[in-house]
């Protein structure tokens, strides 16, 4: 594990990367998002763990996205993503839908190190109609024919989040977060930016350690903080919706995103904090 | 258009939220998605009124829901059948009871696209009693055949299917799934609404009594505990909705 | 979820239960396990997640077991369980033998409400000779034969285990022993007994929630304790090695063994307390 | 009965600790189970004198483990190809490299019975270089065909097996273990020790080369580090082994 920063940190994903990332509500890594955006990253390959919005809007309108794989791309309250639903339209990315426990499945199986595993549901779906990749065996535990889904296993080249808390040995603290745990058990490589890093070890600390990803998972760590804005860090901040508002305003039209992507983007906060 | 003859004593919100109510009785544990307060009052309403072992979780809430370990112990909850009820929606939804919430046009280049499936190709086949609400119920929604089938309303004899659509209740009235022959029956229509207005609106058939009720009005006893008791609790979740419906605003905590 | 007194808690479990039990180390009630023998229950099918010590071979003596399924079945350093290894040689107890991660998986299947799970390994070996349960499947994600184990999903009547703390609400905080989740979360009921309760909400406490298994999994808890006691319970109390000492040299015999369930079992650190 | 013609410098532990740590070069993550002291210290010493990347997870330690996710997680690790380097062994180990942790005579009412196959089944199969280790070399344990089959030593092509037995360490001598022919390979007798001695107490056939040579001894340097820095390591995990052969107690927290 390196402490790094934000453009280290990006620089680690190579064009054509398959990347998991989470919800929008549970640790979106946006500044370095916005890093990755920089740096021209091409080709993504992105994982929604299940459902993402922002992060993957954004993505998809700089250029950086050749592929979704999701069971919803959504703003949540602030609507539709509206590059995502313009590429859609235009054909420029290839979307992998799906639903969201069969994108949990997968990564679980990632985890395991298992080659599939099995879902109920999803038999007669469109999704299963165009996922070349997903199998319908019988059930060899049922007596009679019992026709269930298999799900192969993904295991991500990397996972990408944004957590509360890491430690000077690269353990990172991620709460109730559950799916990130399993995302850096299941993926290649573990980037992670943080609100801050603690001079402790968090596997020894009796409370924090259930929660805690151990540093051999961790391949890099950025210090950033409001790392998740304008998207909310649970029980840190909750999500800016003026900037959300502006976003959509913005993402509506091309030449609108564009602008938007050129400004700077930084937490209010921590733009007072740095005028004062 | 139609014109109500003389104003009710209730909302619109508030009648959709009593026929929904209705249809959980005698439910463990409901569950309710993001971003749905009409089947999250619906179900907070019938806790109230059910026994004290029923549970509500209502998604992403701080306090209606005990959910702690990550996003799949919904779907893991509801594949085990710890999951009495849930709501779904659509985009589309047919007279098979099929819903789609991909988009509108031919897959994967669709002409309207919609944010995805979510988590409908395994609720809709594993929860008992799937209610299916849409509040606009127009021809654009209610269609004959979806375009994109994100979970099918019924399946061939043979799938492991314990669970799935059990109504369909709308702006304008409620149907009951026939799970047998795969269809809607109309259950009744809501006050101020007629039956040409439902024909005309809806792009798919139905099945239908030869007399139509009019939907049962909110029960006076169940108006006052939405208005009284349980508005606050449903603006924890669901703020803009409760200030809208009821002026209220959460508590503070 | 009611909180009840540990003859209450035993008298949840019917003969011929199935019930799964953690490994020696991450919190055994064995107090409860007490009480279960005290009220005689007979048949049981016990699951250990994914291997025993103590308890099993207590209950094993005490005439409560039909079946044990587990992937190793020890007194640590202190050697064979002595109970255990006698009734496999009467051919008093069914044995149904299996390795760890097999366990883990047919456990997190029952969790995950899917017909069976998938696993590396077993192939050739005598487990899978013995296992009429286990299924072998051609990998159907592979091009060509790849054989693969598919475990069936063990869904316990009851998971039965000790843990620090519970709160006022029923929800129980177990610390790092994870499979303690799962396997509440595969069982159908779960009882459990805690060092103490306390009066807050452990899914409102940031640093606790992540550890915490909600009440809706929980059917009854009892306060016990040293509840694991003479076992060790992690961050709490280490084994008391004397007792487990003089247990192995009981043990040897069916008559040091009853003379052994007969005498008062209550930690040494109580006892004074009681005495004072 | 063998005799010693000179004192060795070192004590049989320490020899045996020298052999393991030369088989786990350049392995990145060695993992070692529960009460294995020898292959633990054998670990503890590859990583001290191997790139500072090298890393060890001793089970149920406090300080040599970052394992935090349950008793699933090692075997996660394994079938990921996580861990590069384990310990098995066995209370019979045959010919063709198959341990067994179960018992003597027949299944399942056996004559003797041990503790069962831990995860021998799936760890044996998946981690690349599986050190087999046994302290008691005798045809009670090393025997032409285990009665039990906890986990066999090679699999049918076609199965998808990355890992199995790399070497067979006991009291006597080192094994290599040969992937091609199923079969072990005299590599050197420890010092004190014959081949008839070997033939003897072994109840297998194996192969050997014309001349078989003296198990090199220890190296100097790695004796001091082991006698030093390493000691006081050691007794966190294994306090009674350190206790005995380096009279040494753990350093207080």
């Amino acid at each position: 594990m390196s402490t790094t920063d934000l453009d280290a940190l990006a620089a680690r994903i190579p064009d054509g990367s398959r990347v998991a990332i989470p919800t929008s509500r549970h640790g979106v890594a946006m500044q370095a998002t916005h890093a990755l955006i920089n740096r021209r990253v091409r080709d993504l390959h992105l994982v929604a763990v299940p459902t993402a919005g922002l992060q993957v809007d954004l993505l998809i309108g700089a250029g950086c996205v050749k592929t979704v794989e999701s069971a919803g791309i959504t703003l949540d309250e602030h609507g539709q993503a509206p590059r995502f639903v313009a590429a859609v339209k235009a054909g420029t990315i290839n979307v992998l839908d799906t639903t969201c426990p069969a994108l949990i499945s997968a990564i679980q199986a990632g985890e395991k190190g298992i080659p599939f595993m099995p879902m109920r549901g999803l038999l007669g779906s469109d999704l299963l109609t165009h996922r070349r990749d997903y199998r319908v065996i019988d059930n060899p535990m049922a007596s009679s024919g019992d026709p269930i889904v298999l799900l192969p296993a993904i295991v991500p080249d990397f996972a990408l989040f944004h957590a509360p808390l890491a430690d000077c040995h690269g353990n990172v603290w991620i709460g109730k977060a559950r799916e990130l745990m399993t995302m850096a058990h299941a993926a290649r490589q573990t980037l992670v930016s943080v609100e801050e890093i603690i001079d402790t070890n968090l596997l020894h600390d009796e409370l924090r350690s259930p929660a805690t990803i151990p540093a051999p998972y961790i391949s890099a760590v950025s210090v950033c903080e409001q790392g998740a804005w304008p998207l909310p860090l649970p029980d840190r901040y909750a999500a800016d919706n003026d900037e959300l508002c502006r976003y959509v305003l913005a993402g509506k039209t091309d030449s609108g995103f564009i602008d938007y992507l050129n400004k700077q983007h930084k937490p209010p906060s921590l733009s007072i904090a740095a005028t004062a | 258009m139609t014109t109500a003859t003389n104003q009710p004593g209730f909302s619109r919100e508030e009648l959709l939220i009593c026929v929904i109510a209705r249809l959980l009785q005698g439910v463990d544990h409901i569950a309710v998605g993001v971003s749905s307060p009409i089947p999250g009052s619906a179900a907070l309403l019938a806790r109230a009124i059910a026994p004290s072992t029923t549970r509500v979780t209502v998604l992403n809430s701080r306090d209606l829901q005990d959910l702690n370990d990550g996003v799949s112990e919904l779907f893991d909850q509801a594949a085990q059948g710890r999951i009495g009820a849930f709501f779904l929606s659509g985009g589309q939804i047919d007279g098979s009871g099929n819903i789609n919430l991909v988009g509108i046009g031919e897959y994967p280049k669709m002409t309207v696209r919609w944010s995805g499936s979510f988590g409908s190709a395994l609720l809709y086949y594993l929860v008992p009693r799937v209610i299916l609400f849409r509040d606009e119920h127009t021809r654009r929604t209610m269609v004959d055949k979806v375009d994109f089938i994100s979970a099918p309303g019924r399946s061939d004899s043979g799938i492991y299917r314990p669970g799935g659509p059990r109504a369909l209740v709308t702006n304008l009235c409620a149907f009951r799934y026939d799970k047998q022959r795969g269809r809607f029956h109309l259950e009744s229509i809501h006050p101020g609404h007629t039956l040409e207005e439902v024909l005309d609106q809806t792009g798919f058939e139905f099945d239908k009594p030869d007399t139509i009720p009019v939907t049962t009005a909110p029960e006076p006893e169940r108006l006052t505990l939405l208005r009284t008791q349980l508005a606050a609790l449903i603006a924890d979740p669901y703020p803009a909705f409760a200030e809208r419906v009821w002026k209220i605003t959460a508590l503070a905590r």
